[in-house]
């Protein structure tokens, strides 16, 4: 029991952090499982993040109702980028939003009154790591939900071909705006989760680091299926713990090889439905074939 | 969790860790605490903006170490470890490395930080492990909360009072252009000190010229305060646009004198600048070649040997720090744990062993008393600066 | 006049590409329930003109109408809503799709439950994706590629693809199908099949227009066809008549530098 | 006014260096697909190659940035041949390339940390041409002109490669569709080469012309140069080097201009809102080409 607790205790911060980059992944996924990368989600975190430490700190609101007000701050930022990003067309789509992220950090540091400027906010509520497990839970199941509804088959087809969905009835924008509208709402809870977890949070704390940490766990883990972005984040968090545990001299170099190699050798990401399909594939095949043989030789 | 509980077990750690201060300090000449290593939490910041600093703070602690282990300071067979995480000034991954930390339950103490906003990141989660954290290097009022925070870093202000006297009673000039970083209130804090006595000694401000932290095109500031055409131009900023702007001012021609703070202090920004940097003021509560107390005296001379230089101010203040906990240790009987240590620094009156020649801590809060004004000369030396 | 019993007409149809006209001015119409053929040698711009009536582009100048809709500002979703539905001359299924899949996607426009109640899981909507989801295995029994549902369609044959394709687009229950070259890379007896396949909708009821390059297919399959050539008309009606229209023939078979310098243009 | 001339040359050469890294950036990603998060280090690897050619050599001036340019655009290729070329086969389009190039930023951030000591390092006042150039009342540093000139002979040269040459043709026949490319006779591979070549020698020139003129080699050099370039590259368009170099003089001339008359906390906040209302009102830039059409 005591060495159990011993690890929680050494690893339990990681765990934690893996769950708030959970949140993030997911929300990347969302709008990316629709075929638009977009680094947005730092924005939609910013703006639950800021919300809920002023709404805990100022007003005294309790982590569950702060949450919701996270979740709908994310949500109607989410609906205004949408409506002026979603006509680009998708390099320029990627690249806006990434300004986007570096407009969003100068507003922040010239905004203190919201958000506390370069000094930041020191956020006085504090979350459990089992109030977050379940806070991703809940998430987790929308994604669950949405994977295996029309809107997931919509999704699919307007990421794998735009055109084409459109001439089946599906409206790209329509699907692609609902997206955005759940990458808002689970970027904006993820923001609050950050700052619920780091109780201190800054303009620094939603830059260009969450969008890089997010960005690559979504991939890392697989884009093609909700579980992805779950599992990625997990590995891509404890990748500098693990680093700093066998090489911490080179810690950050170890960790960019390993990301490489990830990309080099599983370039669809570790959980990929489509790789199981054709190894199903290639299975039936052996199958059938070796059946043939059979059948020959049952007739020669 | 609730709030109350959590302040319940604060107090009953307070009361603890008074009760056995109490003991200990009825029997200080029998205080010894238990033989053994005991862990010390460092979290490094030797990547990341910060890493120039952040080394040498890692360097000071590391010396600081060793002495203590050889010279048995604490007491026969107690040995400090340093346990290094790195932080690379990320505030999420220094919360990690903290935690990480508590957990250790071979660390009693934890001491980091250069940038204040990390301080105030890890201030909570300290708190509530209820594990020791001394601040080597931020620098923002009342970051320090006794008992498990506290800071061996004395506050700007003072120093920067002093200088700014001597350079309007020495240069009498009649006008200054200022240089300061929009984005640290700490500086902003020193430029407002100084322009204060400025402005007192009947000193015109000529212009104020904002710069931010990770700017690094400093030819247009230069032309802006240029401009303005001041008797003596006050930087106020952080390390790399300080050397930047010096650097740029006298590249485009600018003869008139300029003042700094402790930023241009270490070796590696007069390798950099060069002669530019010459006759340069800047107020510093330690230099190693100006401070002349014995223990400066064998800290620079113990960090040369291990380190191949000398030391500068950011050393001095990592080395400060592990000598706070190592005197915290002093004072403990037994096995001390991690809120005995707190109580024992929360209490602490002053650094007793330290190189600025006296170092008295107020709330958990170290505060300067004897700073200098020094100047790097054409050839690379640290000095007391004189008019010339 | 002649717009009367015409399902689709395209008026005048012009579309250009940066100067250079794909489409120029072309006028055809499509008689309701028949299988009409759009011919013409490679680069007529045939395939411009299936991507005009789908909405992928917007003529430059002229009207499309189909069932009284005027498609030529309309989005492709919206076509497709009308009753529209097509497939592609180099085959585009969605890749990471079983066929089954594929098919209830081009189910969509009738799935009969909104994107809400479908992700609430309501009775109503689990019913409705359950009878969705016959219906689609119904349409890859039509193309007999039932016993292949839940295989990746990316791992399946050419031909396959191509037949998944067509179920996919009748998925929606369209009243005209357009099919960009359906029986290109078949065989023979692939070939044919498609070919009753095409018949059996026709007499369900379905107007098909279909590019073909094969001229024995077209007389074969086709009730009349339009044949164009650099974006116009060349000549419209029975499909043996065309066929043995001079000019069409000259298009196809002569001039062979002209063919040549298309091709080259492409 | 001597005040406004001043600060226009300054923002000029400013933006100049915005500009240069610029085009390197809109190389890569105009023809390459690629939206390369590692560009950024190309500059501040220069910056160190040039530092140490000085340093440990003590080769002259325009040895130094031959360094510089070199050593940017081999360990661009090196990047792209280790980190994108395994991804071109596997059509991973622009994610897994983002992914590895994060990766190398990562790596070679870091590693550029451990060859600096972690320090910021200059050039020494003696090793470049660093006096001021006197024109009637005007005082300019000589490494402005040679900023500004350079830009303007890069931009030069590289819009008639592309423009008007075989080659430049080939990588936008690349641009445009790789495996349209390679049918049409193209070596696409020797065009990827070369683009990458091409991008990070422009964007190591960047480096090491910035290094030097803001006395700034370090890890971080690259980092300021990648926001900024971005910007110039988005304002610009991206598949027009005219327009990244006018857009980044631009941008510089704004920047210097909003510290001076208005306030340095909103210099970038004023470049970022310009960048935006590019973005949203002129998506192609200032010179880039209408929207593709693609069905």
């Amino acid at each position: 029991m005591e060495t159990f607790l011993d690890l929680w205790a050494a690893y339990g911060s990681t765990v934690t952090f893996a769950m708030v980059n959970a949140l993030f992944a997911l929300s990347t996924y969302a709008v990316l499982s629709t075929g638009v990368l977009s680094f947005t989600t730092v924005v939609f975190a910013a703006v639950g993040g800021f919300l809920a430490a002023q709404l805990s700190g100022k007003f005294g609101l309790p982590l569950w109702a702060a949450f919701p007000a996270a979740a709908l701050g994310g949500g109607f930022a989410a609906a205004v980028v949408a409506f002026a990003f979603l006509r680009l067309e998708s390099h320029w789509m990627a690249l806006a939003s990434l300004a986007l992220v570096l407009i969003t950090r100068v507003t922040a540091l010239n905004a203190p009154a919201l958000t506390g400027g370069v000094n930041g906010l020191i956020v006085p509520v504090r979350v459990e790591p089992l109030e977050l497990a379940i806070l991703l839970a809940l998430c987790t199941v929308v994604f669950w939900r949405l994977h295996r509804s029309w809107f997931g088959l919509a999704s699919r087809a307007v990421r794998e071909d735009a055109a084409v969905a459109s001439t089946m009835g599906i409206s790209p924008y329509r699907i692609q705006f609902i997206a955005f509208l759940i990458s808002g709402v689970v970027g904006g809870l993820g923001g609050a989760a950050l700052a619920f977890t780091l109780q201190f949070i800054s303009p620094e704390t939603y830059f260009i680091g969450i969008a890089f940490t997010m960005i690559a766990s979504t991939v890392l883990g697989g884009s093609f299926h909700w579980l992805g972005p779950i599992i990625g984040a997990a590995v891509f968090t404890a990748l500098p713990t693990t680093m700093q545990a066998i090489v911490p001299q080179i810690e950050d170099v170890a960790k960019g090889v390993v990301l490489l190699l990830i990309m080099i050798f599983l370039p669809r990401g570790l959980i990929d439905p489509r790789a199981w399909g054709l190894k199903k594939a290639a299975k039936l095949r052996e199958e059938t074939e070796a059946k043939r043989a059979a059948e020959r030789d049952a007739h020669a | 969790m609730s709030k109350a509980s959590a302040a319940a077990r604060t107090l009953r750690g307070v009361l603890a860790g008074a009760a056995a201060l109490a003991i200990g300090y009825a029997g200080t000449a029998a205080a010894a605490p238990a033989a053994g290593e005991y862990g010390v939490g460092f979290i490094t910041e030797n990547t990341g903006p910060l890493a120039a600093a952040g080394v040498s703070y890692h360097r000071g602690a590391q010396l600081a170490v060793d002495e203590i282990n050889e010279g048995a300071w604490i007491g026969q067979g107690v040995k400090l470890k340093l346990n290094e995480k790195e932080s690379g000034s990320d505030a999420a991954r220094a919360v990690q490395a903290l935690t990480q930390f508590s957990a250790d339950r071979n660390v009693i103490a934890v001491t980091c930080c250069i940038l204040s906003p990390v301080a105030a990141a890890l201030k909570p989660v300290t708190t509530n492990a209820k594990l020791p954290l001394v601040i080597y290097g931020a620098t923002l009022p009342g970051l320090p909360q006794p008992p498990y925070v506290t800071s061996v870093v004395g506050l700007p202000g003072p120093q920067e009072v002093k200088m700014s006297k001597m350079l309007a009673e020495t240069l009498k000039p009649k006008t200054v252009a200022y240089f300061v970083n929009a984005d640290n209130e700490g500086f902003q804090n020193r430029f407002k000190a100084a322009q204060k006595v400025m402005e007192e000694a009947g000193v015109k401000t000529a212009g104020v010229v904002s710069i931010l932290s990770a700017d690094t095109d400093f030819t247009a500031p230069a032309t802006q305060a240029m401009a303005t055409n001041p008797d003596l131009i006050m930087v106020w900023t952080t390390q790399t646009p300080a050397a930047g702007i010096i650097a740029a001012l006298r590249a485009r021609g600018y003869a008139g004198k300029i003042s700094a703070s402790d930023v241009i202090s270490p070796a590696p920004v007069f390798k950099k600048i060069g002669a530019a940097l010459a006759g340069v003021p800047f107020p510093i509560v330690f230099s190693s070649e100006i401070s002349s107390s014995p223990e400066a005296k064998k800290f620079v001379e113990g960090y040369t040997k291990k380190f191949g230089e000398a030391p500068d101010t950011y050393s001095a203040q990592g080395y400060t720090s592990l000598y706070l906990i190592a005197q915290a240790m002093k004072s403990l009987d037994g096995k001390p744990s991690r809120e005995d240590l707190a109580a024992a620094l929360g209490k602490a009156s002053a650094v007793e062993y330290n190189i600025y020649g006296g170092l008295p801590m107020v709330n958990g809060q170290a505060e300067v008393q004897n700073s200098l004004v020094a100047a790097w000369t054409a050839d690379g030396k640290v000095v007391r600066w004189e008019n010339k | 006049m002649r717009d009367a019993g015409s399902l689709l007409v395209l008026d005048q149809v012009v579309k250009t590409f940066g100067g250079v006209a794909a489409v120029g001015g072309l006028t055809a119409h499509v008689r309701q329930g028949s299988v009409h053929g759009l011919i013409g040698p490679n680069g007529a711009g045939k395939t411009t003109v299936i991507n005009l009536i789908t909405g992928l582009f917007h003529p430059s100048a002229g009207s499309i109408r189909f069932n009284g809709a005027k498609l030529e500002a309309m989005a492709p979703q919206d076509i497709a809503a009308t009753g529209i539905s097509r497939t592609y001359q180099n085959v585009r299924l969605f890749s990471g799709m079983t066929a089954l899949e594929q098919v209830m996607t081009g189910c969509y426009l009738r799935r009969g439950v909104s994107l809400w109640s479908s992700f609430l899981g309501l009775p109503a909507a689990s019913s409705a994706w359950r009878s969705t989801r016959e219906q689609a295995l119904h349409l890859l029994d039509r193309v007999a590629m039932a016993h292949r549902a839940d295989e990746l369609a990316e791992t399946l044959s050419y031909g396959e693809q191509r037949r998944i394709e067509i179920a996919r687009a009748l998925g929606s229950d369209p009243k005209l199908l357009l099919l960009d070259e359906p029986t290109a890379g078949m065989n023979h007896s692939e070939a044919e099949a498609v070919g009753r396949l095409v018949h059996e909708l026709r007499d369900a009821g379905l107007t098909i227009l279909m590019v073909e390059h094969n001229m024995s297919l077209v007389t074969a399959f086709c009730d009349s066809c339009t044949v164009m050539n650099f974006g116009r008309l060349l000549a419209e009606g029975d499909p043996k008549t065309c066929i043995a229209d001079p000019a069409v023939q000259e298009a196809y078979f002569g001039r062979k530098n002209d063919a040549d310098r298309i091709q080259a243009l492409r | 006014m001597q005040l406004f001339v001043e600060q226009l040359i300054n923002g000029w050469a400013l933006g100049s260096l915005y500009a240069l890294f610029g085009i390197g950036f809109g190389l890569v990603f105009s023809t390459l697909g690629i939206l390369n998060a590692a560009h950024g280090t190309y500059a501040s690897w220069a910056a160190i190659a040039g530092y140490y050619a000085v340093e440990r050599f003590g080769v002259p001036f325009p040895v130094a940035i031959a360094a510089g340019v070199i050593g940017g655009g081999l360990l661009a290729v090196v990047v792209d041949q280790i980190g994108f070329q395994p991804l071109r086969a596997k059509k991973t389009g622009m994610l897994g390339a983002l992914i590895t190039s994060i990766a190398f930023w990562i790596i070679l951030d870091s590693l550029a940390g451990f060859a600096t000591g972690q320090q910021s390092l200059a050039f020494p006042a003696a090793s470049y041409p660093n006096q001021m150039v006197v024109m009637g009342p005007l005082r300019v540093p000589q490494m402005q002109i040679i900023t500004i000139v350079a830009l303007l002979v890069c931009t030069i040269g590289i819009h008639l490669l592309i423009q008007k040459t075989r080659i430049g043709a080939a990588m936008r026949a690349v641009g445009w569709n790789e495996v349209a490319a390679a049918l049409g006779g193209v070596n696409a591979r020797m065009v990827i080469l070369l683009t990458a070549f091409l991008a990070g020698a422009t964007s190591g020139l960047a480096g090491v012309l910035g290094g030097i003129s803001t006395s700034n080699v370090s890890f971080t050099l690259g980092e300021g140069l990648m926001l900024k370039g971005f910007a110039a590259v988005v304002v610009g368009g991206y598949d027009d080097v005219r327009g990244t170099a006018i857009a980044g003089i631009c941008l510089g001339i704004i920047e210097v201009f909003v510290a001076q008359y208005i306030s340095t906390s909103f210099r970038d906040g004023f470049t970022y809102m310009l960048l935006l209302a590019f973005l949203i009102a002129r998506p192609r830039g200032l010179f880039g080409s209408a929207s593709f059409v693609r069905a």
